[in-house]
């Protein structure tokens, strides 16, 4: 079993108790009235060459989970291990300064949603993709095109492309600039924050399939963002469900997906309206809204909307606990959970 | 792109005012009070035609209405000479020099556009003029856009209370009407300076009067660039915030930075022009546009001399052409244009 | 009645600056000594129409004119500025007032007056039958009370009381009976009639008020009903920045030959415009009724006079006029200890060779010509022509000559040494000073380029600077930093009434002002002129003293004269008794004022 | 009459045995007049919506179903243009009315509701004005009446406390809660049509279960018909009765929802399914449509699809295919496609 394998080894990252709350100001220069636990004590691993992907709805923090698990922004506690080699000390990414982090980021990249926003308008293909390059001082001029050649190629790009602007390509193709920006500096590890939400379905398949065939070549490892459960599902090796800040249930892709642990994951899976007409699901739909992520009350966060609620669930924050080996859930009646049925395949 | 054109002439018209002007902006000849355009001749008094046009002597009398009746004396013709020796002066202001672009010998004298009420060509203060007016928006504006790019770039980046302190300034800035502001400021400046003074105290003034409305565009701006995903990638690919800032940040406000430059340009030369028309800017004898319509206040001066409209017309002209190109460059600056094609 | 306000007040605004000056005469009746009533006119008035006899003519119709400015308020008393002037003069009259041609007082209020033998007192003898435009009788009371209660009041300071007052002495006023009132003079003062123009106001409508009640009153919020006076008019309605409406007084008790009762104008209305463009389009596209011309109108209009009905009248050279002067202040600034001009400069400024460069270097037909159409004359004195007897001609005059302006500064000592085109004096400082003169008036601004190219051209660095007119008053009146300036005052035919400028102590002497010792003979000179002139009863011999003063000044030229604009006005033909005069304008007469058929 | 025109309406006949349809589209053609070329958005599409069913609309962005949507309601802004072909509701042609006329068509016979809910929603009136003014647009009711009409709908759309939420502007609501004040004014006058375009795209997918839910229980309850657009094959199974895939301004196939995905004839469609990735197939690998989508400006000769096609044969290249009838319902618009799916073997 790949999950077996990776557990022998030490990961690739390994994220402690991960927080970023932001404050929200009332007035102009008022002290903040209150923090948004955007991300609330996560933490998971990532193995080498392995794909985990994290899902949620909007606004629950998986995003800024993994834009401050990369120090794009500064976290607010927690640790992030990078072990560059397997038989390297891990470096801990939150506390690297200056140059180091500078080095550091060499090894750690970010793919994102909008192919637009993405790119900046003002600069050529070369310029974009070989901006890793220029960064860190790789390489002569020539050597610096050969690579972006080369990496162009790799994402099923032309070479010709490079001289030209973002604004001349269709969305598919800017996601492969994007992947080709991420690609240059050879990396180990890729944050891809929906990199397929904003595209057509052909499109999405010929970049999750890039994503893949990728990953088999240069053995990366993902963090794959997104809200598809079935795009997730067919990409990860392990599966992070997330609600509002917190990760609620952790495991291999396939188990979390026919077995859920926990009633959220159960309902988001109940949701996904099934591409079969033969097989009519009336969604077993949540009531309520999702809850203000200010300063959120102790107790299970899902409680106020939770079927299986039991009273404790509002006292106390249940822990991510291991209901089966790598299979991590948030919920005190995951037992139970499983009892319900297993999520049909379709 | 035509008016791109029609600027460049002009701008390069301002710079070689001293050499295009058949004379000085300060040259007098009194017994000239606001002739009319001298009339270009092309035919001989005896009929036969010249290739070259040539102009007469003229001299003036007031008829019964106190008007003044100018007439040619067709005694002795006067041919436009073009590279014709005049009043010494600088071509750059290095090379010094006696030859004047085109002239008439004395004691004729030229006026393409008429002449005001001391017999200045008016012609030679408008290209003298443009030089004023015409660097004074430019130059007040690009001071103010710095100082626009800089607040907000601060404000824009650092956020939290520095923001809120300079946009506060700004508003109160922009909460007072531009025009008294403008007036408000040269109040407070000493009234007795001279021109040359007064032109820069200008240029501070209309600065002091732009700025506020670029910081707060660009601090928004700069505010959610930086929270561009491409910004994001350059920080993830270990660039510094210096970097961000120089390679990522401005260049993507400097399509609004140049296309505001240039719509704001207009309004710099109007306050000018403002300011001179109400004797409060550049003064006579020194020629800027504002200064010489300034005498086109004067419903009858209209009637009689509707020549002192011409500074108006160059204005109207200049304003136009920069309107034009800025909202060209807009156009042209937006990469989103050719990207949006048809939405399904 | 003030004719001079009513000489479209737009001329008087253009051509005056200096508003404070109006403080020696606000009432502004030009007139001559009392003795001098009978003796024939020797003035310098060429033109002077013919003697004017109304004829009778028929009541009705409106009359519509146009001011830039509206009135600040309707108290006349304390208001010393010509719009409010101009806004009050259809409702109140004085005891005299003066003949539009021979500048001669006349009787108004008063019937008649006669001075004591020994000139200790002057008796006025009212006019019967007269009635306030309420209904209420006018008797020697409202003279007693408006004179003593207000004009004389030290609590109300004001430019009559001003006048009248010599070394703080004043006049006593006695009721003798109802009609009767007696001025008791405490000196001898000669334009004492010229004086008693002053407004009367009514005592059953103020008598209640305390003196700082009364300073207040009046203001721009009264009800128009409330103006009581015995003019031929009385306010109906006033619309702030719009228009005053004034409408016959019905009691007025001035009767035409033949017995009909006054005036003939069933209404007077003056609209408030915006400038001057706005006074003469308004007046082209026949919506006013006179006009007052600046010299580029005139080729407008002159042509227009058939066609659109109406008459230009040149009246001949006005009483005000633009002059050039030099700051000539020893003194310092009490409080930094600087000297309020740089001593170098100071000491050229009140050289009179310096002065009497700059007047030969004055272009005066340039001025007259370029700017003025035409339409003015060379002013060389400080009376003008049109001010009658004390005109003196035989001033010093000045022709435009730059070779002896050059002369006269190489005399004394400038030369140009560094070959810059400026000259340096001895102790080699460049002839160089600052110009001011107010922007508001472009003539003027026009006329101070001519001035500052020509003096440039005698080798003088002349900072030109036109700038906003309070704050030149402001340097005039008060921080007395300034160097040079260009500006114009009002005249008018009394020239006891400049002594608040031409004597040495005054506080508008403005080349020097409130001197406690004369600075030089020359003003010392004059003092004693303007002293002697005052207290001399007799024309004749008044008029050596004043053609003195006018020689010396021209002279020794503290004041710089330039040039005098015409006075032109135009009046649609409709009307009758239309007999403007410089001094009285279209309206002295306004109750004679008629529509024709 | 085109023999397109022939064939969709043999369709229908063979179809719905002499139902009336509520909506017929026939030959309809949206052209954009752009500076670089004329953009045929909508290119001659015919399909009709029988009373009460849901017909689902699928395509990837830029195939044309948005603007097909628009163009029925005549809501195309220049420099897009009807050109060409009827609409005909409820037996009116569309296309001849005048706009004055246009306007009691839409909201009264036909609504829509857009996939924005925040930008459809004026921020500055209460969700409860903006009902009551619809209402009342359509309605001759005074404005307590509309006030109760609109609750009735706000509580059929199942937000909670109608009567207290009607006071609440658009910020107030949830992205969800605003998507059912929009359905709530789009059915507060009964239309026979309503035009779903992408209707739970912006919504979370427990969010956009619910108002799937509530926008076939409302169907139901309401009798209408439901043009339901989305690039979602997931919510057209579960929700549209037939279903009409569109590519590049044109109708490739039209079946019912069960023919299409479980029997796809056209190479398109069959694509699509092969991109999806499905649940709890994992191991399934996944095989994309080569290339993109044509740019509507340029489009290829031929077939459309024609340069991403795997079956293309010369005759793709050269001539455009027609919407062929292969079997009940079924009709596909491929030159190579077979009744029993063999040209896939």
């Amino acid at each position: 079993m790949v999950m077996q394998l990776k557990q022998d080894k030490p990961p690739l990252i390994k994220v402690e108790n991960l927080c970023k709350f932001f404050p929200v100001r009332r007035g102009f220069f008022g002290a903040p009235a209150g923090y948004v636990h955007a991300v609330d004590c996560v933490s998971f691993t990532v193995g080498r060459g392995e794909t985990v992907g994290l899902v949620g709805e909007s606004g629950c923090g998986k995003t800024t989970a993994g834009r401050t698990l990369l120090r794009l922004l500064e976290p607010t506690a927690g640790r992030v291990l990078f072990r560059p080699k397997e038989d390297a000390d891990p470096v801990d990414i939150t506390a690297a300064q200056g140059e180091e982090l500078r080095r550091l980021r060499r090894n750690l990249q970010i793919v994102f949603q909008d192919p637009i926003g993405s790119l900046n308008p003002r600069m050529t293909v070369r310029e974009i993709v070989g901006e890793g390059l220029a960064a860190h001082s790789i390489g002569s001029r020539s050597e610096r095109e050969d690579r972006i050649v080369d990496v162009l190629k790799l994402v099923g790009l032309v070479p010709e492309h490079r001289f030209r602007y973002p604004h001349e390509f269709s969305g598919g193709q800017r996601q492969r600039i994007g992947i080709a920006r991420a690609l240059i500096l050879d990396p180990q590890f890729i944050v891809c924050d929906e990199p397929v939400s904003a595209l057509d379905v052909s499109i999405q398949a010929q970049i999750i399939s890039l994503l893949e065939s990728l990953q088999e070549e240069l053995g990366l490892a993902y963090l794959f963002i997104a809200h598809d459960l079935a795009v997730v599902e067919h990409i990860s090796n392990r599966i992070a469900v997330m609600y509002l800040g917190k990760i609620v249930e952790m495991g291999p892709a396939e188990e979390v997906c026919r077995v859920p642990l926990h009633p959220y994951s159960r309902t988001l899976l109940e949701s996904v309206p099934v591409p079969d007409p033969r097989r009519k699901v009336k969604a077993a739909s949540l009531t309520g809204g999702v809850p203000t992520p200010i300063d959120p009350p102790p107790g299970c966060r899902f409680a106020g909307r939770c079927p299986l609620c039991l009273e404790e669930c509002g006292q106390m924050t249940p822990p991510l606990r291991e209901v089966h080996p790598g299979h991590w859930s948030a919920c005190v009646r995951a037992e139970e959970t499983e009892k319900v049925r297993a999520i049909p395949a379709y | 792109m035509a008016s791109l054109i029609a600027l460049a002439v002009f701008y390069l018209a301002a710079v070689f005012a001293d050499f295009l002007s058949p004379y000085p902006y300060d040259n007098e000849e009194r017994s000239h009070p606001n002739a009319p355009p001298t009339p270009l001749r092309f035919r001989r008094a005896d009929g036969s035609a010249r290739f070259l046009p040539f102009v007469y002597r003229t001299s003036y009398t007031f008829d019964e209405n106190r008007g003044r009746v100018y007439v040619e004396d067709r005694s002795a013709e006067y041919p436009i000479r073009f590279f014709i020796p005049g009043e010494e002066h600088r071509i750059l202001g290095l090379i010094p020099t006696r030859i004047h672009f085109f002239g008439v010998d004395a004691p004729a004298r030229i006026y393409l556009l008429g002449a005001d009420y001391l017999g200045r060509d008016r012609f030679s203060r408008i290209l003298y003029g443009s030089r004023i007016s015409l660097s004074i928006g430019l130059v007040g504006v690009s001071v103010s856009f710095v100082i626009g790019m800089l607040v907000g770039g601060i404000a824009g980046y650092f956020g939290g209370a520095v923001d809120n302190a300079l946009m506060r300034v700004v508003e109160m800035v922009m909460l007072i009407p531009r025009f008294y502001l403008l007036l408000a400021l040269r109040a407070a400046l000493p009234e007795d300076i001279s021109s040359v003074r007064m032109y820069f105290y200008i240029v501070f003034i209309l600065s002091f009067l732009g700025w506020a409305g670029t910081a707060r565009v660009v601090r928004g701006m700069v505010l959610s660039l930086r929270e561009q995903d491409y910004v994001i990638a350059a920080r993830a690919l270990g660039r510094g915030h210096l970097w961000v800032i120089v390679r990522h940040i401005l260049p993507n406000t400097l399509s609004y930075a140049i296309v505001s430059v240039t719509l704001a340009v207009p309004s710099g030369i109007l306050g000018e022009s403002a300011l001179s028309l109400l004797g409060l800017g550049i003064q006579e004898p020194y020629a800027s546009w504002g200064n010489m319509l300034a005498k086109a206040m004067n419903v009858a001066e209209i009637q009689f001399n509707p020549e002192v409209l011409w500074p108006g017309a160059f204005i109207f002209a200049v304003v136009m052409c920069f309107q034009f190109l800025g909202d060209g460059l807009r156009d042209a600056f937006d990469p989103m244009m050719e990207a949006s094609g048809v939405k399904s | 009645m003030k004719p001079q306000f009513n000489i479209i007040p737009v001329i008087v605004i253009c051509l005056c600056a200096l508003v404070s000056c109006r403080r020696t005469q606000p009432n502004a009746a030009p007139q001559k000594p009392p003795e001098a009533s009978e003796a024939q006119n020797k003035s310098g008035v060429s033109e002077h129409p013919k003697a004017y006899v109304p004829v009778v003519g028929k009541r009705g119709g409106e009359w519509l004119n146009a001011t830039i400015s509206g009135p600040k308020s309707f108290n006349a008393v304390v208001s010393n500025e010509t719009s409010t002037g101009s806004a009050i003069g259809p409702i109140f009259e004085g005891l005299t007032t003066a003949d539009p041609d021979t500048l001669m007082p006349q009787p108004k209020l008063a019937e008649s007056w006669h001075f004591a033998e020994d000139g200790s007192s002057c008796t006025f003898n009212l006019r019967a039958g007269v009635k306030w435009n309420d209904g209420m009788p006018f008797t020697a009371d409202d003279v007693v009370f408006t004179y003593e209660k207000l004009y004389l009041n030290p609590e109300i300071p004001n430019s009559t009381g001003d006048i009248l007052t010599i070394e703080d002495k004043r006049p006593k006023v006695v009721k003798v009976d109802e009609l009767t009132v007696r001025f008791d003079l405490p000196w001898k003062y000669a334009p004492f009639v010229r004086a008693m123009s002053a407004d009367i106001l009514p005592l059953h409508k103020l008598g209640n008020l305390s003196a700082a009640e009364f300073q207040h009153h009046w203001g721009l919020d009264t009800p128009p009903s409330e103006l009581v006076g015995t003019g031929p008019f009385k306010l109906v309605s006033y619309e702030p920045e719009q228009r005053l409406i004034y409408e016959r007084n019905p009691h007025y008790w001035k009767k035409d030959a033949a017995g009909n009762q006054l005036p003939y104008l069933d209404r007077y209305i003056t609209s408030i415009v915006k400038d001057l463009n706005v006074a003469y389009l308004k007046f082209k596209n026949k919506e006013t009724d006179v006009y007052g011309l600046r010299p580029e109108d005139f080729q407008v209009l002159n042509p227009l006079q058939k066609q659109n009905d109406f008459t230009i009248y040149r009246l001949g050279p006005g009483t005000g006029c633009s002059f050039v002067f030099f700051n000539q202040n020893t003194n310092s600034n009490s409080e930094t200890g600087k000297p309020f001009v740089q001593p170098h400069k100071l000491k050229w400024f009140r050289d009179a060779r310096f002065r009497r460069a700059v007047a030969h270097a004055l272009d005066r037909d340039t001025m007259i010509n370029n700017v003025l159409y035409g339409l003015a004359c060379p002013q060389y004195g400080p009376m003008t022509i049109s001010e009658g007897f004390f005109f003196n001609p035989d001033v010093k005059k000045y022709d435009f000559d730059k070779r002896k302006s050059k002369a006269l500064l190489a005399e004394m000592g400038f030369k140009d040494v560094d070959g810059d085109k400026v000259l340096e004096d001895e102790q080699g400082n460049k002839l160089q000073f600052t110009m001011l003169t107010n922007v508001e008036n472009n003539v003027r601004v026009s006329l101070a380029n001519i001035i500052a190219k020509d003096l440039k051209d005698l080798g003088m660095e002349i900072n030109f600077q036109p700038m906003p007119f309070n704050p030149i008053v402001a340097k005039l009146d008060a921080s007395y930093d300034w160097e040079c300036v260009l500006l114009g005052l009002t005249g008018g035919p009394e020239p006891h009434f400049g002594s608040n400028i031409w004597t040495s102590r005054a506080y508008h002497h403005m080349w020097f002002p409130s001197q406690k010792m004369p600075s030089s003979d020359w003003e010392a000179r004059i003092d004693e002129l303007f002293t002697l002139g005052v207290q001399e009863l007799d024309p004749e011999k008044r008029k050596v003293y004043y053609d003195e003063w006018q020689v010396i000044s021209s002279e020794q030229l503290p004041l710089i004269y330039t040039v005098v604009q015409e006075m032109i006005v135009a009046v649609r033909n409709r009307f009758g008794n239309i007999h403007p005069t410089p001094h009285g304008g279209v309206t002295h007469n306004l109750e004679e004022i008629f529509v024709k058929e | 009459m085109s023999s397109e025109q022939a064939t969709a309406e043999k369709t229908v006949e063979a179809q719905q045995d002499g139902i009336r349809p509520l909506l017929a589209v026939r030959d309809l053609r949206t052209h954009f007049f752009t500076e670089r070329g004329v953009a045929r958005a909508v290119d001659g599409v015919s399909f009709e919506v029988f009373p009460g069913e849901t017909l689902g609309v699928v395509g990837e962005s830029g195939c044309g179903k948005s603007v097909t949507a628009l163009s029925i309601l005549r809501l195309v802004t220049p420099p897009g243009r009807i050109t060409g072909g009827t609409i005909t509701l409820d037996g009116q042609e569309l296309t001849a009315l005048l706009e004055s006329e246009m306007r009691r068509v839409r909201g009264r016979k036909a609504a829509m509701i857009f996939q924005e809910p925040q930008s459809s929603l004026n921020p500055v009136f209460s969700i409860g004005f903006q009902i009551t003014e619809a209402i009342r647009l359509h309605q001759k009711v005074t404005r307590t009446e509309a006030e109760e009409l609109a609750i009735e709908m706000l509580g059929r759309v199942a937000i909670p406390d109608p009567a207290k939420r009607i006071g609440e502007y658009p910020h107030q609501l949830s992205g969800g809660m605003k998507q059912r004040a929009m359905i709530a004014m789009a059915l507060s006058c009964r239309p026979s049509l309503l035009i779903a375009d992408e209707p739970t795209t912006a919504l979370d997918v427990t969010i956009q279960a619910q108002i799937l839910n509530l926008l076939q229980e409302l169907r139901e309850q309401l009798g209408m018909s439901v043009m339901l657009i989305t690039h979602n094959l997931g919510i057209v199974a579960q929700i549209a009765r037939r279903v009409m895939v569109m590519y590049a301004g044109k109708v490739v196939e039209t079946a019912s929802t069960e023919s299409v995905f479980h029997k796809p004839l056209h190479p398109y469609t069959v694509g699509l399914f092969r991109s999806l990735p499905k649940l709890g197939r994992k191991s399934q690998k996944l095989a994309p449509i080569p290339g993109e989508v044509p740019n509507p400006l340029d489009a290829p000769p031929g077939c459309r699809f024609q340069p991403r096609c795997g079956l293309c044969v010369e005759r793709c290249r050269a001539e455009e295919p027609k919407l062929r009838i292969l079997g009940e319902g079924h009709s596909v618009a491929c030159h190579v496609a077979q009744s029993d799916g063999a040209h896939f073997a």
